[in-house]
């Protein structure tokens, strides 16, 4: 933290290379964490590095995955959602709530087609982030608590449905994103490549994106350019929901039954992999190739973990470690970069 | 006799009675149905069921039960989520004479504190009785992998005890994973993706609950490797309708109504007849169920509709 | 107050026409009946004291406020902005005092941003590229569209933000002081531009406190004074003079300590050395810079903007550690390991922008006692003590309410200056640092930190002022040093010198 | 958010009172929610307005409690500290590792004098704050990554020490302060009301506590006067863990069990409370007198809920929404506030 200065006008010609590296830093040093990890998991596991295995990691990051779409343009904005789990979780049980269920099935519920099954859960989500919105830009409650009593609400939209239940059946449709393939590939790692790939277009190429960034990056500036502020948090807000909507329905399908706490885990393995990915906390910096990334770091942190022979409870630290030591060498590789600039 | 005694003894109540309930956490659908039995059984014998949620969470049911405390009960029954968690407000409520029938798991080692009963199944014997319904159709030769629940989770130790003492007596058995999923479906279906890309083989596979249990099934039919033997614990209504179907190749019965059902009739007991630990009702009574197969599995659902087991 | 009738011809119809504008922010009125005119093609300078109400003015032509008494009308029409976007939508760009930039994105996107070019619906990158790189060069600016913004000098992002309104078609151009940030090359080149822009029959209201450059571009002179407007000339037939005794209601001649032409630079090469600079150096910002700094010597530090001398103060403070060279104070060495270092070795510093200084939301005594905390007491508190020395220093200074529990907020700029000054002053350190001491201060209160920081050279403190303002060296030096590009390049001693030496130096 | 309005200097006298009531609108919002929460359970149970339920409430706060006012220290400095109850089950754990237990508790652990024990548990989680406040202050990590990755590494420590089972000794003083009492008052709550009465005193009359405020309401203002930012900072990650390790022994013996997860839902609470008691995420405004107040909202929402008849699988939701409308009252009063100041 000692280096500081600025990149003063005209950069000699001599350091583009380095101002150009070290500018892809963020992006650099995550992906080298990867490449790591790869090759540890490789070399300790020979069943780590097979295809099959390659497609169950797409497949086990698929569900947070698309969770972590809609989480980017939310941290993008330097906001924060910490109810996209349990809006998945409650998602899933609304769609399940509105299928007809196994006579086994011990719930009061109300079976409709499968299309209003749907729009009712796409509804309900976008709802919840509606709520999400309005908390953030109209009421002004700082994102981290208004997410936070999200959270619980959503946790408590799932015990009034399933009253403790499991349901089993969704729409065919869910079914078969969730759970099928078609040659071969799994639909659900299609519908996250859909995700990713709308998702980074969206904030690419369109004004709206741009407006996310520049929202994340200088919230004045953005205002006093014309943009509405307020509209754009509203959207992210109502995007990250929706998105954990539709992750919700795939994980429910994915699963194979919906009940209450079941995709708790995904609210940090989604923050992580957004921020492992190299976005910013504080907004305006990354996106959803930093996602990518950072997917798969965890990706292949769980999955590789479950591939070697250690102690069952030293994998918790382990993890816990491995996952300090890409925030260090992200976030110090930021903060270098930052120094350089500001001093 | 003196059981026959204590029969007539735990008859309907005149008086209504006030229980307080508390299990787990109705999150889990096991709890949940006990919830049922135990408002189906205090209804039959006159007892107005109170429900103290537990939410999973030692520090919620800790609290839930210290309010459970300085409220005035004719007989509470407990189901621990943490052993020893629980102890000083159900210490309170024995020393204020009221009975306490402790469900399923120790609320503390049954030296340190005086319940009324203490009714639980030998999960030990469940884990051994599945394991041993998959070695006998493997005729004791293939690999098998155990899915754990929690580690620390008294239930899950007696299983995995009693998966391996079956597994111990035949040397044609190769256990190839015992990792734990915490009792969570996503990471059950995480490891059992990396099951099947690891071990192109696997004859068996027991879980330590039914939930896990058709979580992986899920993962198994997306690899079309539906040739694996699944076992379960618990015996709810879709994991029954598993094994009719053939899903899954058996489970065992977790008795939640007859526990829970059974704190009724004991509280009742207690309080109508003054039935006393010991002379009356034994201080531990095992509850175990049986194993379910397509054979008795319609028997079995029939009996949990109705509360029975 | 009288208010002197507007003396401009009715040449043309005016664009923009305001009528009885009253705006306060809570108690305090910051607009009391402001009647404002602007035509097309016109250049109209606005002048006035720190808080006198210009840029609330501007902002609510800009659609930043939004609740104010009052009529505006554009064109004719009555218009009431509901937010900063219906203003652009009505053809009002504003350049804000505080620079509104997206440090994170591309320059050309800070040059197009919010309105980024789109095709078929897609941001069209290439042609945003291609359009500011034209933009950029037409205003004589060569950077690369793609290089991120913030990896620029301020100067060279307040030119951008510049261009982005300049070019966003608005017809009429609001400056809040956007000069503040720019080297005298860089300022002529700003007025050339402006020109080209009037010839084009677009309005510029344009703020600043350099006189001189508002006599120089503008067409029509309005001055402010507390909240009121109190005349508008057209700029032809006025003075410097005359504007000041309008802005401050007296006379200019009061101003004695503000600079007026040559001065004579009375050195004290005999006066112990306090602290000393040995090759000092930080990568990529200055490099070898030795510079001794004496006891009772007010040494000051010239040099455009991004010549490296904040980041020398800061290093003199240990907010950044320079990566080579030494420090000595009184003949010791010096590690700065941060400011609290500093501090407790004797060195104070008050940095450009209050902002960084001060806390707004704490009462006055909290502000001037953070930095003496430990010598009031400590580990307790002592918060009588601490009022008593706020209310002595409050006194002293003058500062305006005299009541410590005030709220920071509520004082105007030049009281918030002085506080910020104030809070080194209780225990006086053994070196004063002062970066920009009165950047975007009125004369007045100019005056009135020049008459304090000659104060404490009495008191024998060893003073530095870096600034990039070339009259406020001038007004408070006893020894001047030049830095260009981190280095030091010239000193002038015992000497006289003047405006232009200095930026012939620079 | 309409009206707008400042406290300039010296207002009249007459809207003294008026700007005097404005201003402690961050203090009376909660309180008020507090009574409206007391007077409708009060209400709703007769069981709930007893003397012995009182005693019932401070007894559920005081570990929460305890965890709090370290998190109050945090947030004041305008930082987070996820790891809170990961570093309180840890401590929690490490106290019980060094005490001998009962011959049937399956650990290999390591029997060592009460006094070792308990110092080496605080040493253990001053170490991890320290950890937290190197991550916070020298890498630059920023607090809500650094203490989510902390949150997994106690996860792994205690998994790692108890491997599944269940402590249950502790040495017999930490017994004491958790578990027993003294004139029929429980220790435990002296010793919330230690922690509290020590907190509020360092936070209102010490230089450091001074420090704190100044630090979360403008850093770099802290920095250029002079202050020690980053030794602020990390004195109080290393405080809010102390606290959290103190509170974790406490709970230890409170619940009579060390076990893994145990705390895990105090995370939240302690979150909850401090911000529902009103001290502000961006720091620089509350205290312990604000997380007093949140620390009873809570606890009272909790315990209520219990003595009322409502269907078990309402009540989450129900939560939530109390919870939500309480934000809403405080952060809105807390809003209208702060746009009097910013126009
Ligand atoms: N957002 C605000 N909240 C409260 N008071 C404000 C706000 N903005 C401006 N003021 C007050 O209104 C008055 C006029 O301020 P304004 O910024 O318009 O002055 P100015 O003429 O632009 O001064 P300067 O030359 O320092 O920029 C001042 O007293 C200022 O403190
Ligand atoms: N800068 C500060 N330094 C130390 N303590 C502070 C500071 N600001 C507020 N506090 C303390 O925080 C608590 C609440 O602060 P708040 O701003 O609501 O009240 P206040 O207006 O500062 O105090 P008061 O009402 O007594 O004048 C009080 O205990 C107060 O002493
Ligand atoms: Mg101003
Ligand atoms: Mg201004």
């Amino acid at each position: 933290m000692t280096t500081s200065s600025d990149v003063k006008a005209e950069p000699k010609s001599g350091s583009r290379l380095g101002s150009f590296l070290r500018g892809q830093m963020r992006n650099i040093a995550p992906f080298a964490t990867l490449i790591v990890l790869l090759v540890f998991f490789g070399v300790a596991s020979p069943s780590f590095a097979t295809l099959d295995n390659a497609a169950n990691i797409l497949v086990q990051i698929s569900v947070a995955g698309v969770i972590a779409v809609g989480l980017t343009f939310v941290i993008l904005c330097a906001e924060i959602d910490l109810s996209v789990a349990a809006i998945a979780n409650a998602t899933g049980i609304v769609v399940a709530y509105f299928t007809l269920q196994e006579s086994y099935v011990n719930i009061a519920n109300v079976p409709l087609p499968a299309v209003a099954a749907i729009v009712l859960a796409l509804l309900s989500c976008a709802f919840l982030g509606l709520v999400n919105a309005v908390g953030l830009t109209v009421v002004g409650i700082p994102s981290f608590i208004m997410t936070l009593a999200m959270m619980q609400i959503g946790a408590g939209i799932c015990a009034l449905l399933v009253r403790g239940q499991i349901a089993y059946a969704v729409p065919g449709f869910v079914a078969a994103m969730g759970a099928g393939s078609i040659e071969g590939i799994p639909w659900i790692i299609i519908v996250l490549a859909v995700f990713l790939i709308v998702g980074h277009v969206v904030l690419t190429y369109t004004r709206f994106g741009r407006y996310v960034y520049m929202v994340g990056g200088n919230r004045e500036a953005a205002e006093y350019s014309g943009v509405n502020v307020k509209l754009v948090l509203g959207a992210v807000m109502v995007i990250s929901a929706v998105c954990s909507g539709v992750a919700g329905m795939l994980g429910v399908a994915h699963f194979g039954s919906a009940q209450q706490n079941e995709f708790d885990g995904y609210l940090l393995d989604a923050i992580a992999a957004v921020v492992v990915g190299g976005t910013s906390l504080f907004g305006g910096r990354g996106g959803i190739g930093n996602t990518i990334i950072g997917l798969l770091i965890l990706g292949v942190l769980n999955n590789g973990l479950d591939h070697v022979e250690i102690d069952s409870f030293l994998k918790i630290l382990i993890r816990g470690l491995i996952l300090l030591g890409a925030l260090i060498i992200n976030v110090y590789v930021q903060a270098v970069r930052e120094n350089e600039r500001t001093g | 006799s003196p059981a026959m005694a204590a029969g007539v003894a735990a008859g309907r109540s005149e008086k209504p009675l006030k229980a307080a309930f508390s299990n787990a956490g109705l999150q889990a659908t096991w709890c949940a149905q006990g919830k049922s039995a135990a408002e189906y059984w205090g209804k039959l014998f006159n007892v107005e069921v109170t429900w103290f949620d537990g939410q999973l969470d030692a520090v919620k049911q800790r609290a839930a039960i210290d309010n459970m405390a300085s409220q005035k009960w004719d007989f509470v029954a407990i189901q621990a989520f943490g052993i020893g968690t629980l102890t000083q407000p159900v210490q309170k409520m024995i020393d204020a004479g009221i009975p306490v029938i402790d469900m399923d798991t120790l609320i503390a080692p049954l030296d340190k504190i005086n319940v009324h009963a203490f009714l639980a199944p030998d999960n030990e014997f469940m884990g051994a009785s599945v394991t041993q319904a998959l070695v006998t159709k493997l005729g004791g030769k293939g690999n098998v992998i155990m899915t754990q629940g929690a580690l620390g989770h008294t239930g899950a130790q007696g299983r995995a005890k009693g998966f391996e003492a079956v597994v111990k007596q035949y040397p044609g058995i190769k256990v190839l994973d015992t990792q734990p999923a915490d009792w969570d479906v996503t990471k059950t279906a995480r490891l059992w993706e990396t099951y099947l890309t690891k071990y192109p083989q696997i004859d068996a596979a027991f879980f330590h609950n039914d939930d896990m249990a058709l979580a992986a099934y899920n993962v198994m039919k997306a690899h079309n490797r539906t040739s694996i033997l699944i076992g379960g614990v618990d015996a709810m209504p879709p994991a029954i309708n598993a094994v009719a179907e053939g899903r899954m190749f058996a489970t065992v019965r977790n008795p939640s109504c007859r526990i829970h059902g059974g704190a009724i009739i004991a509280g009742v007991a207690a309080v109508t007849a003054g039935e006393k630990t010991g002379p009356g009702i034994p201080k531990n009574i095992v509850t175990d169920g049986p194993v379910v197969t397509k054979e008795n599995a319609a028997g079995m659902l029939w009996m949990e509709d109705h509360f029975l087991i | 107050m009288p208010v002197e009738s507007v003396t401009v011809p009715a040449r043309v119809p005016a664009r923009l026409v305001m009528q009885g504008i009253s705006k306060s922010f809570g108690g305090v009125a910051a607009l009391r009946d402001v009647d404002f005119t602007l035509r097309p093609g016109e250049i109209h300078g606005l002048v006035g004291e720190n808080g006198a109400g210009k840029s609330t003015l501007m902002k609510i032509i800009a659609g930043v406020h939004t609740q104010y008494q009052g009529r505006m009308t554009i064109e004719g029409h009555d218009v009431h902005f509901r937010s900063a976007r219906d203003a652009l939508a009505a053809g009002i760009g504003m350049v804000h005092q505080e620079l509104s930039i997206v440090p994170d994105l591309t320059v050309a996107e800070n040059v197009y941003l919010g309105k980024q070019p789109t095709r078929g619906g897609v941001v069209d990158w290439r042609a945003m590229f291609a359009g500011a790189r034209e933009h950029l060069a037409s205003l004589g600016i060569d950077v690369d569209p793609r290089a991120r913004m913030g990896s620029l000098a301020i100067g060279l992002q307040q030119l951008i933000e510049l261009a982005r309104v300049l070019f966003s078609g608005a017809r009429i151009v609001i400056l809040d002081e956007p000069t503040s940030a720019l080297s005298p090359p860089e300022v002529h080149r700003l007025f050339e531009v402006l020109r080209g822009v009037r010839e084009s029959g677009r309005s510029i209201v344009f703020i600043s406190h350099f006189l001189d450059d508002i006599l120089a571009i503008s067409d029509t002179v309005t001055i402010f004074r507390n909240g009121r407007r109190i005349v508008t000339e057209a700029a032809a037939g006025i003075d410097k003079g005359w504007v000041i005794e309008r802005m401050i209601g007296r006379g200019h001649e009061d101003l004695e300590g503000s600079y007026t032409g040559d001065v004579t630079l009375h050195s004290k090469p005999a006066a112990p050395v306090v602290l000393a600079l040995y090759g000092l150096g930080l990568r990529r910002a200055f490099a070898d810079v030795s510079l001794e700094v004496r006891a009772g010597e007010v040494l000051g530090v010239y040099g455009f903007m991004g010549c490296g001398q904040i980041e020398l103060a800061r290093a003199m403070f240990g907010k950044v550690r320079p990566t080579e060279g030494r420090l000595e104070m009184e003949g010791r060495p010096l590690r700065l390991r941060n400011t609290a270092a500093a501090r407790r070795a004797g060195v104070a510093f008050v940095p450009e922008s209050r902002r960084s200084m001060l806390f707004y939301g704490e009462p006055i005594y909290k502000n001037m006692s953070i930095s003496v905390l430990d010598r009031i007491g400590r580990l307790w508190l002592r918060p009588a003590r601490e009022r008593d020395i706020a209310r002595r220093h409050a006194e002293s200074l003058s500062i305006r309410p005299s009541r410590v529990e005030t709220l920071l907020q509520s004082l105007s700029g030049g009281n918030q200056q002085k506080v910020a000054l104030a809070k080194w002053l209780t225990w006086p350190p053994k070196v004063l640092v002062l970066s920009e001491p009165t950047r975007g201060m009125d004369v007045g209160a100019k005056e009135d930190v020049v008459r304090i920081i000659r104060g404490l050279r009495e008191q024998g403190l060893g003073i530095v002022v870096m600034s990039t303002e070339p009259e406020t060296v001038l007004s408070l030096a006893d020894r001047i040093v030049v830095m260009r590009k981190g280095q030091i390049v010239r000193e002038f001693a015992g000497e006289a010198v003047s405006k232009d030496r200095l930026l012939e130096a620079a």
